[in-house]
């Protein structure tokens, strides 16, 4: 078991968003989650990559084996493919890149200013990076927004890639990813009004 | 850690990345002043030193909104947040990055530009050595400056708001060791200072940027 | 009843006129703040109180 | 029932309500004795002449400036390592008053630098380190402002605090270096034993000390309890909006 | 075009928005001054109207980058160039609202600072009107510049390094006014001078803006 | 007939991009644009909204008709949901915002500050704008990015409903809108390298 979540309760802006939450992810599970825009996917995701904190329950073996991507691909528009990629591959201790480039068909712009990019070919880079990261545990927000028919199953393939070398993925999305793996609906840990404990301005109410 | 230091270094001078820039605000303003304040060579002798420790400061300052900024925005620094580094060596990088592309080039021009402003000779050695001992106190400082503001959408007028007063120390013993140094006085007891400083702020900063940053992108 | 002031009377009363200034505009506008705060929080609290009858 | 089960928001504004009548009262009866006995009941001095009478808003408020930012930065720290509410609130609270007195202590000054220095404003250490401490309480107010969610600006806040102090220090000795000023030493009994003050103008002296004291923790106390309401309200509208 | 000036104002006034900023810096540099140069009354008075005019050209200065890049960031920009508007329009009003919230407080606040550099009681009034009549020029010309940078990020640097050769012959005739001014001599050539280039500037910049916009946006 | 395209040649970063690109548009029809990523449809429509020009050809009928959507939403974080359609519907000089927060169920967000709603939130705010803008062309560029499914069918509504009044619109997007409508592949119009004519380079080529 990779990563297990129990009772997990979180808020965001001071207004609890999600109660009572639990789930487990296994080496080699995928976990799809869904539910409507505002029902807090990016809050869960966020605080399971460890940048907010959960005001309840608790997450175990999330340190440092979290690969997180987010809304913003985190490229700079200055650097060329290359380079971007280089860099976090770098800072995650790996040295290799050319299987990334490989995984999402960047051999051809690997020499392109980042910036110079369409807006689908920023996302390829942006995923391409979870493949340097080496980290067992993807954590994803919507990672196929503006990715064309090819570079969705280019993702997909790399999910299953890395699924069977023992990884697992939870990510977030709205549409479909030429994936199987279960799915879980947030919608019903939505959290009440009267969900105070925890909250930052539960002294105030 | 090196390989953060090596593509700040990279992006500060590529196209558009800012190198250059603080010096050449330096030297514009440092040649605005005699506009400003009239042409008398005495008088733009007498505030020679200062202007030039003001000017250097300022250009410092007007960097340093790119500093954490622009990593906040395209989400590096969400991604720098789940790495395995820690934090409090990022921000000392990121520190001496800003030093390398801003302070070091000004401490080596601050001498020309004090010919424009009839810096009395003597003056020259003690100007550039307080230059060198100051510039890494403002660049550690205001990358706190930079992690409190970061979250804040073009936060570069609050962010001078808030380190300025912070810079005031530094500036008071620099300034007033190159003026020592340019009337031939004893500079010694404000460089003394100036380093202490200095040591300080590196040894204690970092913890204080790295918590403050922790905070403000929760 | 007014003492003498002798010749820095403008000196002494222009300080006390700015200090009193100062202290009143900051009671006014704590006050007027404090004010429209409770005003605010009332209605608030009427509001939710309604809501929770509705729903009720 | 330990002290900190004020920092309960509802405790707190209670004990307040019952609290500030006795206090505004105390602070009005205080400020009002000082001033009043200070401008009408006491001699001039022979050099400064009536202008001594500027010391009875002067010093009350130099005084109250630096408190002020004292109170700030211990609940900061209290905020920092207990995360009661009511502390962060009471910092906010607390700042545009310790403002106000600065400018207080600064304006009263300068007025009176001027038949006695023959300047309004001169360099000296003392006067530079209050235009800091302006600075400061400026940069601390114009921070909690520009951070919308107030917990993290409450923390963002405090550290700024904590830090800004140290500096603030160090500035006061940098201060001193750079300038030795015209502005006379401290004779206020608390901090020297002694006093250089005559009694006649000590007396009234002191009553508004005391006053200005009094009136800077009524006035906390109102404005953290404001803090509170706007808090609760902003809580309480926020839930009410996300229909929850 | 009411409809997009209430909503700078608004946003200026809203928390974050930087309103009182522009204020702020330019109090502390102002204070950062006599640090830098020395405490001497003399020194100071005789720098005064030239600090003080430098100052409110770099509070204006800094302000600059929130003119449009914020609307450009958030795509604003681009929506108000495919709206029925003329941009000359658009860029006339924003600068406008710059002014109301940056120029125009400078201007009030100037006599205050006055008082902490020893200017001479003759210069108070002509200071006043020799920044009331040349910050108008620092905001339309520094609309030119924002204009000029849009696209850039963080550009902040660059657009200060743009606009401050822009700003001489306004901070020239500016300072010379202030400082004839204080110095008891007549200034009104040199606020002749101010006001043709504020009106020439009102009367042609929106227009070179405009353009730019046009050309950077594409 | 509302707009209509003819032989257009763009270029982006003074690289061609398309070639020998027309259709034209009808009062009542909605147009989809599809190609893989990079193939240009961002630069078409920004082309024809008028903030970039074409290198070549001809567009006609799309002065201040066209109400643009691109991957900003041009939404102000400090004013609230209200205020920032309230500002779009002065400059485009029309009053009334009640119909275009209906139609994407803005009524209970209308006010928060927009800079605290979620990704979905957000882009149906931005969304929501078109129908204050009165314009008869709409040119959007992946609309719905982010909206989950009850959102996505508000959105067909929407265009259905403006197709309806006779307007047209012109939609660039890989997935499914739920819309029944023409498409357009691009792929076939895909500068080559031998196009040089009109680039900004040519003189040097
Ligand atoms: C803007 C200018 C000034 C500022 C910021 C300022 C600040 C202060 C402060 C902070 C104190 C409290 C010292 C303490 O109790 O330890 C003080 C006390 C005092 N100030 Fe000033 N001061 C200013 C101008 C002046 C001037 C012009 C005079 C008169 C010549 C003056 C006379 C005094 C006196 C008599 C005390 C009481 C000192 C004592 O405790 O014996 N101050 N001032
Ligand atoms: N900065 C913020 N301040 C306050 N509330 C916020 C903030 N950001 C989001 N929210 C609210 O928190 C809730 C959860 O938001 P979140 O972004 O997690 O939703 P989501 O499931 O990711 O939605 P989407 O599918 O639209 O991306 C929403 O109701 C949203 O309005
Ligand atoms: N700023 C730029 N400078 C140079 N070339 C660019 C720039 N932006 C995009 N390009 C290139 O122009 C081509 C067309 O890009 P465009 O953004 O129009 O594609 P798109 O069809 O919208 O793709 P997507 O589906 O990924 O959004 C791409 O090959 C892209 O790499
Ligand atoms: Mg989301
Ligand atoms: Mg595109």
């Amino acid at each position: 078991m990779l990563l297990s979540v129990q009772d997990l309760t979180l808020a965001r802006g001071g207004v609890p968003v999600l109660t009572g939450l639990g789930f487990t992810l296994e080496a080699g599970q995928a976990l799809i989650l869904r539910g409507p825009n505002g029902a807090g996917k990016t809050t869960l995701l966020r605080c399971i990559a460890g940048l907010q904190s959960p005001i309840g329950g608790a997450i175990s073996g999330a340190e440092e084996t979290i690969a997180y991507a987010g809304h913003a691909d985190g490229i700079k528009a200055m650097l060329s493919v290359r380079e971007n990629l280089q860099f976090w591959a770098q800072v995650f201790g790996k040295g290799d890149i050319a299987a990334a480039l490989d995984s999402y068909a960047l051999h051809p712009l690997a020499d392109r200013l980042a910036g110079t990019l369409s807006a689908g070919q920023k996302r390829r880079l942006g995923l391409s990076r979870l493949l340097v990261t080496g980290c067992p545990i993807w954590v994803l927000d919507e990672p196929t927004v503006s990715l064309d028919v090819d570079a969705v199953s280019m993702f997909a393939a790399a999910v299953k890639s890395h699924l069977a070398t023992g990884g697992a993925a939870l990510i977030a999305t709205h549409i479909d990813l030429g994936l199987e793996a279960e799915v879980l609906d947030i919608t019903p840990f939505r959290a009440h009004a009267d969900h105070y404990s925890g909250t930052s301005d539960e002294a105030f109410l | 850690m090196i390989a953060l230091l090596l593509r700040d270094l990279r992006l500060a001078f590529r196209a558009g990345g800012g190198f250059g820039l603080g010096l050449a605000f330096f030297l514009i303003v440092t040649t605005l002043v005699p506009f400003s304040v009239g042409p008398t060579a005495e008088l733009l002798g007498s505030i020679a030193p200062g202007v030039l420790w003001l000017g250097a400061l300022l250009a410092c300052l007007l960097s340093l909104d790119r500093l954490l900024a622009l990593d906040y925005e395209d989400g590096t620094l969400d991604l720098l947040l789940t790495a395995p580094l820690p934090l409090e060596a990022a921000v000392s990088v990121k520190a001496l990055a800003h030093w390398l592309t801003t302070g070091l080039p000004l401490v080596l021009a601050a001498p020309l530009l004090g010919v424009l402003l009839n810096l009395p000779p003597s003056g020259y050695g003690w100007l550039v050595v307080s230059l060198a001992l100051g510039t890494p106190a403002l660049s550690v400082i205001g990358t706190f400056g930079a992690a409190l503001t970061v979250g804040i959408k073009r936060g570069g007028l609050l962010l001078s708001l808030l380190v300025l007063p912070l810079y005031v120390p530094t500036l008071i013993f620099g300034a007033e060791a190159a003026r020592r140094g340019a009337m031939g006085l004893d500079p010694s007891t404000p460089l003394v200072m100036l380093a202490g400083i200095t040591l300080g702020t590196i040894a204690l900063m970092p913890f204080a940027s790295a918590a403050v940053l922790r905070m403000g992108l929760r | 009843m007014m003492p003498d002031l002798g010749k820095y009377a403008a000196e002494v009363l222009s300080a006390y006129g700015a200090s009193l200034v100062l202290l009143a505009v900051l009671l006014a506008v704590t006050l007027r703040r404090g004010r429209a705060a409770r005003a605010g929080l009332a209605q608030v609290e009427a509001e939710a109180k309604q809501e929770t009858q509705k729903d009720g | 029932m330990s002290i900190w089960s004020y920092a309960n928001p509802v405790k707190f504004l209670a004990l307040s309500a019952k609290l500030q009548p006795y206090l505004w009262g105390a602070a009005a009866l205080c400020v009002c004795t000082g001033l009043i006995w200070g401008f009408f009941g006491t001699p001039d001095d022979y050099r400064q002449g009536s202008t001594v009478k500027i010391i009875y808003l002067h010093v009350p408020s130099a005084l109250m400036a630096i408190n002020a930012w004292f109170m700030m930065l211990l609940t900061s720290l209290i905020w920092l390592v207990r995360r009661h509410h009511v502390s962060a609130l009471a910092a906010r609270a607390a700042a545009p008053v310790g403002l106000v007195m600065t400018l207080i202590a600064l304006i009263t000054g300068a007025i009176w630098g001027q038949p006695m220095w023959g300047t309004w404003w001169a360099w000296d250490p003392r006067l530079t380190s209050f235009l800091i401490l302006f600075l400061f309480y400026l940069g601390y107010i114009a921070l909690w402002e520009a951070v919308e969610d107030p917990d993290t600006a409450a923390d963002l806040t405090s550290v700024l605090c904590l830090v800004g102090s140290v500096f603030a220090v160090l500035s006061r000795y940098a201060v001193q270096f750079w300038n030795q000023g015209l502005h006379q030493g401290t004779s206020v009994p608390v901090a020297t034993g002694g006093r250089t003050v005559d009694d006649v103008f000590f007396v009234p002296l002191a009553i508004s000390m005391v006053g200005f004291g009094l009136l800077f923790v009524a006035l906390v106390l109102y404005r953290t309890g404001t803090e509170i309401r706007l808090r609760r309200t902003q809580a309480l509208r926020t839930r009410m909006e996300r229909g929850l």
